[in-house]
């Protein structure tokens, strides 16, 4: 059903945990499936320098959390920005048409952190 | 790696003694039935033969077993069958919230062309009470189709009550007996049903076939027309060695229901008591007596189905969440539902079905491998 | 006593290499090809890649084939799952009097539920010609349906010609390829078909599988409804050992179609060749070029089609009279009534169908047993 | 399908062929499934002295055929009068269902011989 990198990311997951004081903290959920996800960034100088999450959901809600933090860390905020849930399904050699929506989660979640992180210092830029 | 199947109730591994039965039917004794020459009397001989069987298996007559394709087939044929028989006399359908898709969505076809059905809600704990189907039944209902077994929570409906009931008032009564048939004794007789559904894939038989049983007398339009198969009742050549064996994976439930029953009602409490001094935050679902002895459902806090089903198969243990036909979508099971499982469960429910093959020494290694599973995830999870 | 199978039509054994192919997925490989676990996931790559190659042998793609029953099924969910898709919109059905009964019978029950059906009547070849299938077309027709082979005869319809004058009106076109696929070359988008029924059981795989080929975007309702099985298309548990069993069925038949049809045709005129000079007032039945090699039918004047059928068959000789679906009644074929045989000749007809395990001896065999058993019941049969 | 019984009288049957000269002839025929039968009686004093058939007609029709000549050689018409086509089906132990109707043949064929015996010695009694 899942490609093996599913299988990877979901087994071995990157960035499993929380942030304590985070600059950024992210909440989303799926209400269809229950899906949740809690994404937390450090940001320092304009650049993500840690992130972490927790997800509760099925193996592609918790590969494309995975997914979606790795390419961050170290990133400027201007680029994580354009990451979408097509890119994260397609890091991950593709997901069943019925489990798209797990990516739109982690699109989502990231977003949410971003959004939070701008907000606090009142850039008056939304994500969301 | 180790591999422990615990879902039994989506599929059984054929039989070694039912698929030696049936090698001989695929090269040698291949005839078509409905032929007249040898090759075909051979053929003929055997299907009858194992209608006579499952027929008594149930307390029916042979007449009034018709072979088919499987257990959707069952359902399908009884309820679109009876609805084209009774048009212009019956228009309402008494069924349950609980019933395996293959009813419940030929029930909503039904209502797209004329017929209004109604929806029994169960208990809490998946039970079809005998005064709710009384208290449904209009002038117009023809038809009651209330499932035997519930495939997911194993809970068991008191299909001799409903059947009194559908036979006081002259009404017809369908059980879908899938998850049923070969692990409870049915009698269709004392149980006053009129139309039976099974299928083999369930009772260690092949994939492919199954019965309806359609008490003599009962009019019902074929639901798939041709040549005069099976007593006219369904068109196509008969799979001979599908039917063989069926009939042989019947006989085998004849000689070992009783005691492989009391083994698993055991074995499933040993695998619960397990679970409940194991892991914290779990709860069984379905009835706590009325239930049959295969299945376990539980349903774990703050973890999600797909995930514990994802990782116990890294561990070589098969079980399913829900039943097998609705994975790969993402709503939570219309049963769960019907039982108003709280919310924060309905996504972390887990079904084991254990079957012949299943040990305690599976479920050791089971719980092991589920209590570090559960404790994983959970660390995962945002706290809620 | 030897065993001559000359019954290929009826059904055929299923291959050695194909039963081969099955046997793991019985007992080893046996997952619910839904489930999400690995016994899940290994049955549902196969059935996948088996609906790839089916796909591919008639030049369709794999989200077009829905795997069901057989062809009874196919032939019943074509006419029923349109007609209920089309309800409101099309009234009208196209189709022919030398259809097999899964069809005439299907069209029947739609007649009684308000639609109107156009049989056409074949020449006497039991050829249907495309300026008759236009001809019949009205308005409110959405729907021609016109086998490609016939059962009975052999005879080869122009299945691109009338695919071709459904597409320029806008019609659907169905063929009953259930006598053709595996021993025609078939290309559906040539062809310009629709839909395509075929069944595993005619081309040495096992009995219980078939096909319908359903083009992308057609509008169809189901037949068995249910869990979102074969695409949302069928609903019940995939017969997997069956699939995968057709699978190596479609491929053996890749690779031996065409020398085996050459094989067949010479067989067929050496048959066909000593009847002629061993017995006399005989006549060959069906087209005299548009036909495939297996079929020889004959009609023996003052012979009466039972008797030589047991007769034969009790010199091991397995043949048919008209088809085998009809064997157990006594109205004489409506194939060969439609064709207008002569009524002294419609009680003596045979059909022999040739297949793999057929050789040359086989004939010579055959021949000599017929004109004596010919020759016996002649004698028996009072002048008229 | 058939019995064994049917199957040695359909093989073997006895009485086939035609008496020349009968005292008694009886066509009959089927005309739903073509079926045909000739009986040919030698009456003597009373009594069948001699009986045969010609059938077209499937494994029933002559097994039935067979079967209703062979009690009735040597019997007083009297007796032969009385034989109907269950006692035939009987003796042949049983037929299917959808062949019951070729017994009824052998029955109509003797009676039809008989009446004609009757008929030309002047009788006053017409059994069909
Ligand atoms: C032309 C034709 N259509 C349909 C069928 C029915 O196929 P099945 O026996 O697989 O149901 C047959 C054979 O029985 C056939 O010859
Ligand atoms: C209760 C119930 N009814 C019907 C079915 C359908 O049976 P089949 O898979 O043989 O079509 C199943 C199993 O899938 C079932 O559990």
């Amino acid at each position: 059903m899942y490609s093996r990198k599913v299988m990877d990311h979901f087994t071995n997951p990157c960035n499993v945990g929380e942030i304590e004081n985070p600059d950024g903290v992210g909440e989303v959920d799926n209400p269809t499936c229950g899906d949740m996800m809690r994404i937390t960034i450090r940001v320092e100088e304009g650049v993500i320098t840690d992130i972490k999450f927790k997800t509760f959901g099925g193996g592609a809600a918790i590969a494309a959390s995975s997914m979606v933090t790795e390419p961050v860390k170290g990133k400027p905020l201007k680029e994580t920005v354009k990451i979408t849930n097509k890119d994260v399904a397609e890091e991950l050699d593709g997901l069943p048409k019925v489990k798209l929506h797990c990516s739109l989660l982690a699109e989502n979640g990231l977003k949410a952190a971003l959004d939070d992180y701008y907000k606090k210092i009142s850039y008056p830029y939304f994500i969301m | 790696m180790r591999e422990i199947y615990m879902d039994h109730s989506a599929t059984t591994p054929v039989d070694g003694a039912v698929l030696e039965t049936m090698l001989p039917y695929f090269r040698e004794k291949f005839g078509n039935a409905s032929s007249i020459h040898q090759f075909g009397q051979e053929a003929r001989n055997v299907v009858e033969e194992a209608r006579e069987r499952v027929a008594g298996f149930i307390g029916a007559k042979s007449s009034e077993i018709t072979f088919l394709s499987g257990g959707s087939e069952a359902d399908n044929f009884a309820l679109q069958g009876l609805t084209s028989a009774y048009s212009g006399r019956g228009k309402h359908i008494i069924t349950t919230s609980i019933e395996h898709p293959a009813i419940i969505e030929t029930a909503n076809y039904l209502e797209q062309n004329g017929i209004s059905v109604t929806y029994l809600q169960p208990d809490k704990y998946g039970l079809i009470h005998p005064h709710q189907v009384e208290d449904a039944i209009r002038p117009e209902t023809f038809l009651i189709s209330v499932m035997h077994v519930n495939n997911e929570l194993g809970t068991m409906n008191p299909i001799g009550e409903i059947g009194a009931i559908a036979q006081n008032h002259g009404i017809l009564f369908h059980t879908d007996a899938v998850q049923a048939f070969g692990k409870l004794p049915i009698d269709v007789v004392a149980m006053n049903i009129d139309l039976l559904s099974a299928s083999s894939h369930k009772i260690y038989g092949p994939k492919g076939v199954g019965i309806l049983f359609i008490k003599e007398g009962t009019q019902i339009d074929k639901l798939i027309h041709g040549a005069a198969h099976e007593r006219n009742r369904r068109a196509g050549t008969e799979n001979v060695a599908g039917i063989v064996g069926f009939d042989k994976a019947v006989e085998i439930c004849e000689n070992v229901m009783t005691e492989e029953a009391a083994r698993l009602t055991v074995l499933r409490e040993y695998f619960w008591n397990k679970i409940e001094t194991s892991i914290p935050d779990v709860i069984q679902n379905g009835h706590p007596t009325e239930k049959i002895p295969g299945i376990l459902n539980m349903s774990f806090k703050g973890v999600e189905g797909e995930s514990l089903l994802i990782s116990l198969d890294m561990k070589g243990i098969a079980a399913s969440s829900g039943s097998a036909c609705s994975s790969g979508s993402n709503k939570p099971s219309h049963v769960l539902q019907s039982i108003r499982l709280a919310p924060e469960l309905l996504n972390g429910t887990l079904r084991f079905s254990l079957g012949r093959s299943n040990t305690e020494d599976d479920i050791d290694y089971t719980v092991d491998a589920l209590s570090e599973i559960v404790e994983r995830l959970r660390a995962m999870a945002p706290v809620s």
